[in-house]
């Protein structure tokens, strides 16, 4: 066991992996000698040398179809993406040429895109995207977002094992921010399983990521005046673990779905949308979507501050669920 | 154009290659006329890209590979796969979408893949999206240079589809990286409807690749050994690591950019002038002129391409459409797909291994 | 009043748009002398000449590049993608230059982004895409899809005046099938507004689109077992109309929502879930979705059958929810 | 390299023009450094990125447009801003995300735009995304033709920036519609930690112009007056109809990619080497060395270019955040939000509508 921070558990994971298997190699753009612009692939160069992580020009479409062809080949890239909002430069490539492929073809991709998603740290409307609901409607990819040191490392490992693509969201508020306890034996942490952060008996609150800890102190909070809160860390986005929501769900009857990305066609309506399917009966009250607003994410804190939800709109949420 | 220099990496084709070379250029055509059959019957499923007139170069530029190479065909590249194993069937079986084609109905026309773990020819299919083929071939030489293989990747792209930011990343990362890729760009005169003249402000298409200062040559497309001679040369640098190369080939789109084309807006006159360079007529007068076949030698090659072509077409008519209830399968690994196509070797070599053309250390490059 | 199809009605509303107001100006691959690949924009090049029916080089991000531009210089550009599927290959441009622009800087982007969607014509997985959810999640966008050949010309006029850009999915298996009545003189149908197709009292459907007249087929043969659907077409996805869709749910109590993309993270998931946040209390039971199946859009036309939604579907789903 | 023919656009510069090149030079460089300053006390929301040593070479290629002209700029081409007259305290506030800034504290640096109706420079505020401001400016160079205006649109690229497909798609638009657009392709040997060897395998960057058919020159970026001489050649054949042009500028970003980089990837020698080359050390030695002007008539500039620069700063500390609550008007037409950025004049012109170099026809092309 070692502490370690969010940043370096991805790193570990990813250089374990090279370790372990030659196939696995690193590519994206200044991911060599400086290590990438969050230092996530600090130090791999050094260790692996140039063919095995390799910088790009900056060409994300490149830089996929790299990834791609190379699959085809037997390797297993893993791809950065500067942030995660540039994916929206290689969209096309890898919506339509990696989710398609084994569908296709039975041509496994087994690659692993990573960025640095979300928002908090100022970054403004094009460093700051939380991209999961534009690629939740595309079959074919995975998409994970870990919220712990614990995680990052062994969702890193279970990705890059995985022989699908996998979109790999690191929260890049969490980088250096959190920081736990990581086994020095090698472990994954399976793709598609949910994790109950705090359990609780009177509303569920479904989120991943960074939000994970804004619903953490909100039920901590909440605990203060009796309400008990169970908090729900999906980790994967895609496929989603229905099931423990569902079993949440049916103990508490209420739930609110919380994300940072923006309300509309956000990945909350595909929750809120699967647990009332699923679990009508279940519900005393509709589900509660709690997410930012409909504009692009604003640079000024005070300004980005008002557009994402917060403590205090978890705490009113769930204490207008508690009297519904 | 250094097609002037003494040695010519054709000069080292036996006649049975050149023969070869012939035969699936022929079946190449073969197989489109009888789709083109199909297609008025209306078992095809969906629409008809011709390469009329362009057999030619997608054949002779794939036969400068070598057996376990890999190479990406765009629609009008059929005749690349011929050359490199496809069977027919498989081709047919697509058109048709029938349950048991490389795609078992899934995806149309050419858009199939079939990448062996270890050896024989790597092919990988194209999405409908231009451009993209050419970073994700980049990938595949990438690959191969990973994992200690010696291959070279070859692919495809019309005038229309160098217009894409895909191709520029892709040409661009091949050049920085010295990827073993050869890049076949045809200026066939028109992407759809689109003329070169609207799709660029270059003469020449193989100016493209001045961005990436890669090594590109432009040839008379409708005349094969010159595509082969300059595909060649791209082959053997890619092979020695001297990274990618454009091969730029001036041919002609015969017929509209589909068969429910109405071609109005194609140039007559400039259709008849290239009607009179129809690569396989040349090629075969070429045979006959220099003696390496004779009239009668071509004939039966000619009738034995055509009977394979039609044998070929009423074993995929005779097969099964998918199971609809496979429709679900497949997604994601796990699943129990595994689409394999059938290669197989021309009468000219029969069995695997058999060299097609002289090995590459001794071609003259 | 004229009869015409679809197709014809897109044609005439975009012509008589070019003529009225002469900043308004076509651009996109092979729309000039060819018609568009679909003929939509047949005849306008001789009408309108070459400077307003502007060909392009295969560069999608280059067309919507140059829409923006010459937006921002006063123009109301009407792009064309061959099919909306390659508006996956300007992703990019499209989400983050044109639909962020005004809420960045107030510099509007008045530009509508048109194109052929849908399936039901063996297009196969690159030729068939319904893309709204992709888009759905991106303030600043809206988004449209007529049904009728009355609305298609309402609201590509619409669109086209529109101060904001517009993406107008145009279902191509409805271009030459669906034909009825156009006014002759100028109208628009208001982009936000959904219209109910058919009244009913037992079951809402929610849909827009192709799927409309699938709707409206089931709809028909539930009445013989006196099961009265009301069906709703959305018309336009962005904005959503809630309120048309609510006052149905509160009449009904049951509803289906309907669409032909695939079913996880598509607009139905969106449609549902507001729903139910705002409806709650008038469902007696769950919304249901019916979508495609989450898998590419397969090419055979039985594979494809089997994968969309249809009138069997819809009438066991109806049927179902009038028994729950 | 044509900057040896016998007249030189700058010949026909006079010396207050001469004098307002270098003025423009410094103001670039003392806004950035007092951004320096309000960085290091955490006043600046984000980053920092600075064109230490590159400010020359946006603020002489700017300097070949005309006043109503169009121009976008990227991070580091703060210096065709100051040239197109934005006033320096907005680049402050949008800095500090101030409430009144040009994007009202919803964006970044230089992240805003400034697009009158009619009349005045048109400044199109790029995306983070690099290469979209070249399909962008080609559609202003295209509205611009079809309202009948004789403007001419300029924006920048990175040597890294020239490697997206965005960059390429829209070069090959406007070479194919000839539009009035020019590229400035900045060398500056570096993208973030990427040496151009891995940007790109080509020796010059104006290369990539071949594969667009359009001109291209390579100039000494830190050579204030060629590049002003490339770019006005380049501006004066797009205003004349002939289409886009690429120039490409040959200079070294002095600092690493923000302020927050370590920099070490950086060749120590090289910055060195480049130190000696500084783009407004030179142009002060040139002006000194000419008698255009005298130490003193520079110190005076200098002294004058310092206090605008700390009183705009000081100006743009003092206004306020933006209100929480404004967060979530604009999205769609029908808000209120019209921002506006208030255009200034140099002291070598004051006025709107003064020349400040030789109208268009006159220059020498
Ligand atoms: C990115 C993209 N945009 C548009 C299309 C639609 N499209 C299919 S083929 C074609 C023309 C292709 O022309 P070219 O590349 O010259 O190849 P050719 O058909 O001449 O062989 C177009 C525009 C596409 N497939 N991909
Ligand atoms: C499409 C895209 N990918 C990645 C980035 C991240 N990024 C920002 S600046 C930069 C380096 C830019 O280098 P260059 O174009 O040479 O400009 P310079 O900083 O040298 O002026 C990178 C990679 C980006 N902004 N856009
Ligand atoms: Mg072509
Ligand atoms: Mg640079």
């Amino acid at each position: 066991m070692a502490e370690m921070t969010y940043l370096e558990a991805i790193r570990q994971g990813l250089a374990e992996e090279m370790a372990r298997d030659e196939r696995v190699y690193a590519i994206g753009e200044d991911i060599g000698a400086y290590g990438g612009a969050f230092k996530v692939t600090e130090g791999l160069l050094e260790r692996f040398g140039a063919e095995r992580v390799i910088g790009t020009p900056i060409s994300e479409t490149a830089i996929i179809g790299a990834a791609i062809g190379s699959a085809y080949l037997g390797m297993r890239p893993v791809a950065e993406l500067q942030f995660i909002d540039f994916v929206a430069c290689c969209f096309n490539i890898l919506t339509n040429f990696a989710a398609k492929s084994r569908y296709r073809w039975g041509a496994g991709v087994p690659m692993v895109v990573r960025g640095p998603c979300g928002g908090g740290v100022s970054g403004g409307p094009f460093h700051s995207a939380n991209p999961e609901a534009h690629f939740l409607h595309t079959p074919g990819l995975k998409i994970v977002e870990p919220s712990t040191a614990y995680d990052a490392k062994g969702l890193i490992k279970a990705a890059i094992r995985d022989d699908d693509p996998v979109l790999f969201l690191e929260h890049k508020f969490l980088y250096r921010r959190v920081k736990d306890e990581v086994p020095d034996a090698d472990y994954v942490v399976p793709i598609g399983q949910a994790v109950v952060r705090r359990p609780g008996d009177d509303v569920t609150v479904v989120t991943f990521g960074a939000m994970t800890y804004t619903a953490l102190e909100a039920a901590e909070q909440l605990a203060q005046r009796d309400v008990e809160v169970e908090v729900i860390d999906l980790r994967t986005l895609s496929p989603l673990d229905h099931e423990t929501v569902l079993q949440s769900v049916a103990k508490t009857n209420k739930v609110v779905v919380l994300h940072e990305a923006q309300r509309t066609g956000g990945i909350g309506a595909e929750i809120a949308a699967a647990i009332t399917e699923r679990g009508f009966e279940h519900l005393d009250a509709p589900p509660v979507r709690l997410a930012s607003l409909d504009t692009p994410v604003p640079y000024n804190p005070g300004l980005e501050a008002a557009f994402r939800p917060g403590v205090e709109q978890i705490v009113a949420a769930v204490g207008q669920l508690v009297e519904y | 154009m250094p097609t002037s220099t003494a040695t010519r990496p054709s000069d080292d084709l036996t006649r049975d290659d050149r023969l070869e070379l012939y035969y699936f250029a022929r079946l190449t055509r073969d197989i489109e006329e009888r789709l083109a059959v199909l297609y008025r019957q209306n078992k095809v499923v969906g629409g008809l890209y011709r390469s009329l007139g362009q057999e030619g170069e997608s054949v002779a530029s794939a036969y400068a590979l070598a057996e376990d190479d890999a190479v990406a065909a765009l629609i009008r590249n059929l005749g690349s796969l011929i050359v490199q194993g496809i069977r027919p069937r498989a081709v047919f079986t697509q058109y048709m979408a029938k349950g048991t084609s490389p795609t078992r109905g899934r995806d149309l026309n050419l858009h199939f893949s079939h990448i062996p773990d270890a050896g024989g020819p790597i092919v990988v299919g194209p999405i409908s999206m231009l451009g993209d083929l050419v970073p994700v071939m980049a990938g595949v030489g990438l690959g191969a240079r990973m994992r200690g293989r010696a291959l070279v990747a070859m692919t495809y792209i019309g005038d229309g589809g160098t217009s894409t930011g895909a191709f520029h990343e892709g040409m661009n990362f091949a050049a920085v990286q010295k990827l073993p890729l050869v890049v076949i760009a045809e200026d066939n005169k028109y992407a759809y409807s689109t003329p070169v003249s609207q799709q660029m402000a270059l003469a020449r298409i193989d100016q493209r690749a001045e961005a990436y200062g890669i090594p590109h040559e432009m040839v008379d497309g409708n005349d094969m050994l010159a595509v082969y001679d300059a595909s060649r040369r791209a082959v053997e640098r890619a092979r020695h690591g001297d990274g990618p190369s454009l091969v730029g080939v001036d041919t002609m789109r015969m017929r509209g950019h589909a068969e429910h084309d109405d071609m109005r807006y194609m140039s007559k006159p400039l259709l008849d002038a290239w009607k009179a360079r129809d690569p396989i007529a040349r090629y075969h007068a070429h045979l006959v002129e220099t003696e390496i076949a004779t009239e009668t030698d071509l004939a039966e090659i000619d009738a034995m391409s055509r009977a394979y072509a039609e044998a070929e077409a009423d074993l995929a008519e005779a097969e099964p459409p998918p199971e609809p209830d496979t429709v679900a399968a497949g997604v994601f690994a796990g699943d129990h797909f595994q689409p394999t196509v059938e290669i197989v070797y021309s009468p000219f070599r029969e069995k695997r291994g058999t060299p097609r053309h002289a090995p590459a250390s001794e071609a003259g490059s």
